[in-house]
This record gives structure tokens, sequence and C-alpha cells, in this order.
């Protein structure tokens, strides 16, 4: 097992190479914006695999609470297949899709959500999925700030201004608070039950989120402002880096994920160990 | 010009930190891990 | 009556409980004694339901869903679990309520919890706020709302820490009356002479284990 | 023993402590009143722009108002561990939620109505658009952020640092009550579009946390 991580290791850092080298070079110039443009690279990918992460963090919560009753759990099944189910149906029934969105695109994020919810549930029971939950919170944390480092060194050269209280940007800021407030709680939290604390907020987050699009969305009406990367077709060769280099920035989230759950996993048999002053638990 | 390397150089200082939290977990572990293997 | 199997309790890098199992029986007084950060407050608070043990398992009357029996279930503790700006008769009335409307109307109740009060030595009528009691007074009463619902089992968590002599045998003397009547009571205390004669059985706890019992017959001391 | 009974047992308890001794409710009077003053001192607009900015202003005041009351919330259960009486009972935990949430609202709202006629004097305001409005979105407004307050008053007892976890966790997760209250207030303040989106945004929110609050307590209470 800990001889894979290396050689894993050096794969990412030559794809995440290969990448940058594509978004430097390959990528053709942007007309308007130019150069500075190839941040659209590190940024998109980044905003992605944050809210990838958060959605993990929310299906590892969901998880651990509802595995503890068994109805519960059966519940959440059939709703997870549901929402899986009816996102489909809906992609090709509803007419007028937001601009710039296929039915194909919906209908994968549906099944999407349903696969990872049973892989989640397939491979991490009880207190892995509660480990789970710390890991992605984190890294998807770490992510979420490069989206917003990144984001006003942007919008500054492009627009003059460092912050816009754009759609996608202020949704980034608010995911970003929440989780760093998650963060906060389970570091003070002084209560054996810190899962179970930490599980609620992250609902809360999650219901949290579709309010948040709607109240900046209307806000976005009433006081229009630049909007960052602006919407409209992409240049199918710009559009390959960008999923060229999101695919790296997954393989590096990945590899995050992976180090930091282990480190998670000897963490919580280590405090165990110290707590029983017994060393048959640590592996 | 310099923003595009600002940004990328910001992503990778950002990563960096926290593999540094990281090892720096990892190897507090691997003491207390020593430890209580010596008791 | 309660059984408890591995029971772990563990906050961060300290264990309160390391793996506890025990049986007790019914209409027996248990006394579980040990020094400070024995685990004898997280043992009483995770049979009463109120602490969820990291491992192992809790099983009163048959039951291991504790929200189902709490109505059996009487637990009291050193503070005194009452209001302090509300009179004697006021926080048994507003706890009494908590255990739900039982057949019986609303002044059988208010007779019920002026029998309690009168049953520790108190008096119903004083309108004095509890803050103002002695020490032995409120915890008097706290056995009083401990024992609101007829309960099978109390869970006593230290009840005579600086408590006035009086007040201590009162109590005592009610204990012996409550096991007389079958139920089964556990008493976490350092003054364990006040309880002599009385106890059953004394539970003693070093770092999170059980490490004795030793049952006491009746009248035969040997501490 | 239905919820409704304990609820109203609870509050009605909770009522007779907060009037047996009035000090919490005169301490968070006058803190509002200095809340008030001060931010009148900050932002000294002219009559015709405090309109644009008044929403903001109040709400923010309101808001601090409110975090200062809500770390009250438990007080009174934590001083005697009352509340391990209550978790030992088979009462709902909702019950218990409920009605703290209730006392809350009304111990909120009483603050904002000392708090609004200062605002009115300190900034000489008459709403342009529908007044009437004001008050369901201060309703509104005020019991998003009680709901939300409470239940995470009760999680952050779990917690080392217990004053300051409450705002960390709430306030995150209030920002678009909070955007609702405020657009919602300058809309009718200026009269320049209607209020209608921000209320039923407001409803909407409410809906989700009270019924997520109502899902989640009783995990939140028992977990120690």
């Amino acid at each position: 097992m800990k001889r894979i991580f290396p050689i894993l290791a050096l794969l990412t850092g030559a794809f995440l190479s290969y990448a940058l080298y594509l978004a430097l070079e390959v990528a053709p110039t942007e007309q308007t914006m130019g150069d500075v443009q190839r941040i659209f690279y590190y940024h998109v990918p980044s905003a992605w695999t944050a809210f990838l992460l958060f959605f993990i963090n929310l299906v590892a919560s969901v998880l651990y609470l509802v595995r503890r009753i068994p109805s519960a759990d059966r519940i959440a099944n059939w709703v997870v297949i549901a929402i899986g189910g009816v996102t489909c149906i809906a992609a090709f029934m509803v007419k007028q899709l937001p601009q710039g969105v296929e039915p194909s695109s919906v209908a994968t994020t549906g099944i999407g959500i349903a696969a990872i919810y049973f892989l989640i549930r397939r491979y991490f029971s009880g207190d892995a999925a509660d480990a789970l939950a710390v890991v992605s919170a984190e890294v998807g944390v770490v992510f979420c700030t490069v989206v917003l480092v990144t984001g006003p060194l942007w919008a500054r050269p492009v627009w003059g201004i460092w912050w816009t209280w754009d759609m996608r940007l202020t949704s980034t800021l608010i995911l970003w608070l929440i989780y760093v407030s998650y963060l906060f709680l389970r570091r003070f939290s002084s209560s054996s039950q810190t899962a179970v604390l930490a599980a609620a907020l992250a609902i809360f987050g999650a219901l949290d989120v579709p309010l948040v699009y709607f109240s900046i969305w209307f806000f976005r009406t009433q006081h229009p402002q630049p909007v960052i990367g602006g919407g409209g077709s992409i240049d199918p060769r710009m559009l390959h880096v960008l999923l060229i280099n999101w695919l790296a920035f997954l393989c590096f989230a990945g590899l995050l994920c992976w180090s930091r759950y282990r480190l998670e996993i000897v963490r919580r048999q280590v405090e165990e160990a110290q707590a029983l002053k017994s060393l048959e638990s640590v592996r | 010009m310099n923003f595009l390397y600002a940004a990328y150089a910001a992503t990778w200082v950002i990563h960096v930190v926290y593999l540094g939290t990281l090892v720096t977990r990892y190897m507090r572990l691997r003491r207390d891990v020593d430890e209580l293997k010596r008791k | 009556m309660v059984s408890v199997t591995g029971l772990i309790k563990q906050f961060g890098r300290f264990a309160a409980l390391r793996g506890v199992t025990a049986d007790f029986d019914a209409g027996r007084i248990y006394t579980i004694l040990g020094d400070n950060g024995a685990g004898k407050t997280t043992l009483l608070r995770t049979l009463a339901g109120l602490s969820v043990p990291t491992r192992g398992s809790v099983k009163i009357l048959g039951s291991g869903e504790l929200r189902s029996v709490c109505h059996e279930i009487g637990y009291m503790a050193h503070p005194s679990l009452l209001y302090d700006e509300l009179s004697a008769m006021e926080n048994l009335r507003y706890f009494a309520q908590l255990y739900g409307e039982s057949a019986e109307p609303v002044h059988e109740k208010i007779r019920g919890c002026a029998a309690l009060i009168r049953l520790v030595g108190l008096d119903p009528e004083l309108t004095r706020p509890v803050g103002q009691y002695s020490q032995g007074m409120r915890q008097r009463l706290s056995l009083a709302r401990a024992l609101i619902n007829n309960p099978k089992i109390l869970f006593l968590d230290e009840p005579f820490s600086n408590v006035d002599i009086r007040s201590a045998q009162t109590m005592v003397g009610l204990l012996k009356n409550l096991r007389e009547q079958g139920r089964t009571l556990f008493v976490v205390t350092h003054q364990a002479a006040l309880l002599n004669g009385v106890v059953d059985e004394f539970v003693n706890m070093e770092a999170g284990l059980i490490v004795s019992r030793s049952p006491q017959t009746v009248g035969a001391q040997q501490q | 023993m239905s919820i409704v009974s304990i609820t109203r047992a609870t509050l009605v308890k909770d009522l007779r402590l907060e009037w047996r001794s009035k000090d919490a409710i005169n301490s968070m009077l006058f803190f509002s009143l200095l809340v008030v003053v001060i931010f009148s001192f900050a932002f000294d607009p002219t009559a015709e722009e405090s309109r644009r900015i008044a929403g903001g202003l109040i709400w923010v005041a309101f808001l601090f108002a409110a975090v200062v009351a809500l770390n009250q919330t438990w007080a009174r259960e934590l001083r005697n561990q009352v509340m391990d009486a209550y978790r030992v009972s088979p009462a709902p935990a909702n019950g218990l939620f409920l009605a703290k949430a209730l006392g809350n609202f009304i111990f909120v709202s009483v603050l904002e109505a000392l708090m609004t006629p200062l605002f009115v004097i300190f900034y000489t305001l008459r709403p342009l658009g529908p007044a009437y409005q004001l008050v369901i979105v201060a309703g509104l407004g005020t019991w998003a952020l009680v709901v939300n307050g409470t239940f995470f008053a009760a999680m952050s007892l779990r917690t080392r640092a217990r004053e300051i976890m409450l705002p960390l966790l709430l306030f995150p997760i209030l920002i678009p009550a909070l955007l609702g209250m405020v657009e919602a207030t300058t809309a009718i303040l200026t009269g320049e579009y209607s209020a209608k989106f921000w209320i039923a945004l407001l409803v909407a929110y409410d809906v989700v946390f009270t019924i997520g609050s109502l899902m989640l307590f009783e995990l939140v209470l028992h977990a120690e």
C-alpha cells in the first residue's frame, strides 16, 4: 500500500506540469483579455473541485447520521434514487434550460449524485464516513481559498476592481465561510459527539446553498455588475485545456484527500490507544 | 501580465503551505506512535 | 434490570470509561466508590442515558432504547437541577408536566407534588424561591424532583456533598424506604459511611474500570 | 404529552422566570439603546441618503443585540444543570426547542420594538413604500435569526469557546436571510422596487430552517 503512494505522487506531478504547460503555452490567447485570461484554467477547475469536495462532505455527513437509524437509512436511499431519477427525467422534459446548459449534462449530474452517494455508502462505514467528512471539508476549504485568491487577481486587471458580488464568486465565498466555521466547530468541540454536531452543521450548510444562490441571483439583477469569466460559448481548444486541468486538479485533490484520510485514521487510532493505554488498536 | 503568474504562484503557495501542515502533523503523529510503541 | 457491556467513553486522548461490563438487579442500593477521575459520574450519566458511550451498550429494563424507558428513571446530581427563581411547588409542577398528561386531573397532580415535598420534609406552601434554600433543603427538593414519575430506577450523583447531617440522614432514610418498595438505586458518593447498614453492594471503580464489587450482608459492615 | 403542552409549559415557565428577575431584559434593553446611539454616531447621513442605508444599518444593529440575547438562551438551563432534568424526562426535545425559540422571538422583538423608534428619531425615517410590509419583514427576519440562533446556541454549548462559537456558526448560514431583510427594508424605505421577492425568500428560509432545526435538534441536545 505504501509503495503505490510515491508512484502516484510522481504521476500526478507530471500530469500537473503537463496541464500547466497546456494552460500557459498551448491554449489560444483570448482576444479581449489577453494572457491574463489564462488564470481561468486554474480558477474554474479549483472551484469545481472545491464544490465536488463539499458535496462529498455533505454525503458523508448525511450517511454518518442516517446510518445510525436503519429506517432513516432506507428512506435516504430511496430519496437519493428519486433525486437521481427526477433530475434525469427533468433534464429532457424541461423545455427551456438556462442558456448554455444541455440536457445531457443535467442528466449526468443527476446520475453522478446518486453514484457518489452509493459509492461512499458502500466503502465508508460509520466512523470512516465521519473521517471522510473531515478530510473533504479541509481539502475543500484549501481549494476554495485558491478560488478566492485567483478570482480577484483576475478581476483586477480585466475590470479594475478586486472584488465583485458576482454570483459564482459570492456563493463560493459564502461556502468558504460555512466550511471554515465547520472546521472551527470541529476544532473547538469539547463533546465526544463532535461528528454528530459537525454533520448537523454540514446539513444546515447544504440547506443554505440554494437560498444563497437565489438571494445573490436576485441581488445581481438589482445591482448589475460585471460577471467573472462571462457566459457564452467557449473555444473548443480552450475547453480541452480546461478539462485537462480539471482532471489534473482532481488527481491532485484525490492524492491530498487520501493522505489526509490516512493521517486522520492513524490520528484516531493513536488517540484511542492513548486513551485506553493499550497498543493493540494501532495498526 | 504579472497577475497571471501571481495567480498561479499563489495557487501553489496555498497548496504547498497545506502540504506543509500535513507533513508536520504526520511527523508529530509518528512521534506519538513511536512513544506508544516504546511504552 | 440494568446491564452494561463493554462500555467505553473517550474524550479525545482521555478515556473516562475503558470497558465496563456489569449487571445490576432490582431492589438493591449500589454505591459506586472511587477517587476523582475514576469514571463514577460518567458511568452514572451513561446509565441514565445522559451521555452517549463511544462503544458498548446499556440495557435498562431489558431495552436498549433508553428513550423508551426514561419515564422509569430518576436522576439527581450535586447541582440542584432546579430553577433558583421558582418556589418548590412551581419547580415540581413544571417538571411534573414534563412527565406528561397522566390520566389524573390537574389537582391530583398538585396533591402529588405537595405529597412529594412533604415526603422529603419540606413545606409545599413555602413561597421562598429555591435559590434561598440551604444546600440540604435544596438537595432534598432535588430528590423529590427525581421521584416525580415514581421511577423504578434512581441515579444519585453525589447527593450528600456539603449537606448538613440531619438532611443527609433524612435522605438516607428515604433511600432505604425506596429500596424496600423494590426500586434500584445507584449512588455515587465520597461519604460511604453515611450509607452504612443500608447499602447492598459497594462497586469500586478505578481508572475507568470496575475493579471490585463487595456485596454487603445488611448489618455486617467490613469497612 | 404532546409537544404543544410541553412547549406551552416551558414557555410559560421561561416568561415567568424572565418576569421574576428582569435583570436580563433590562440589561439587554440598555445594550440595544447603546448600539443604536453608537450606530447613529458612526453613520450620520443626510435625510435623503439615510433611507438608502438605513435598512442595512438597522438590521446589523438588531443582529448585534440579538446575538448577545441568544447567547443567554441556555444560561438558566446551565446554571444548575437543569438541562439534565429535561433530558432525562420523556419530554420531546423539540418541545424545549420551540419554547426557547418562541421565548427568544418575544425577547428579541421587544428589543426591536425599542430600537426601531430610536432609529426613526435619529434618522427621521419615513418609508415611501408600503409601511405595513415592514412589520412582515421584521417578523420573518427575526424568526430566521431566532430559530437558527437557538439551534446554534444549543450546538455551541458543546464547545469550549461558547460565546464566540454562536456568531461563528450563525453568521455564514444567516447571510441569505440577512440579505433578504436588508434588501426588503431598503426596498420599502426607498419605495424604488417591490420587496415581494425578498419576503418570499425570507418565508422559504424560515420554513427550511425551522424544519431542519426540528429534525436535528434532538441529536444536538443529546450530543454529550
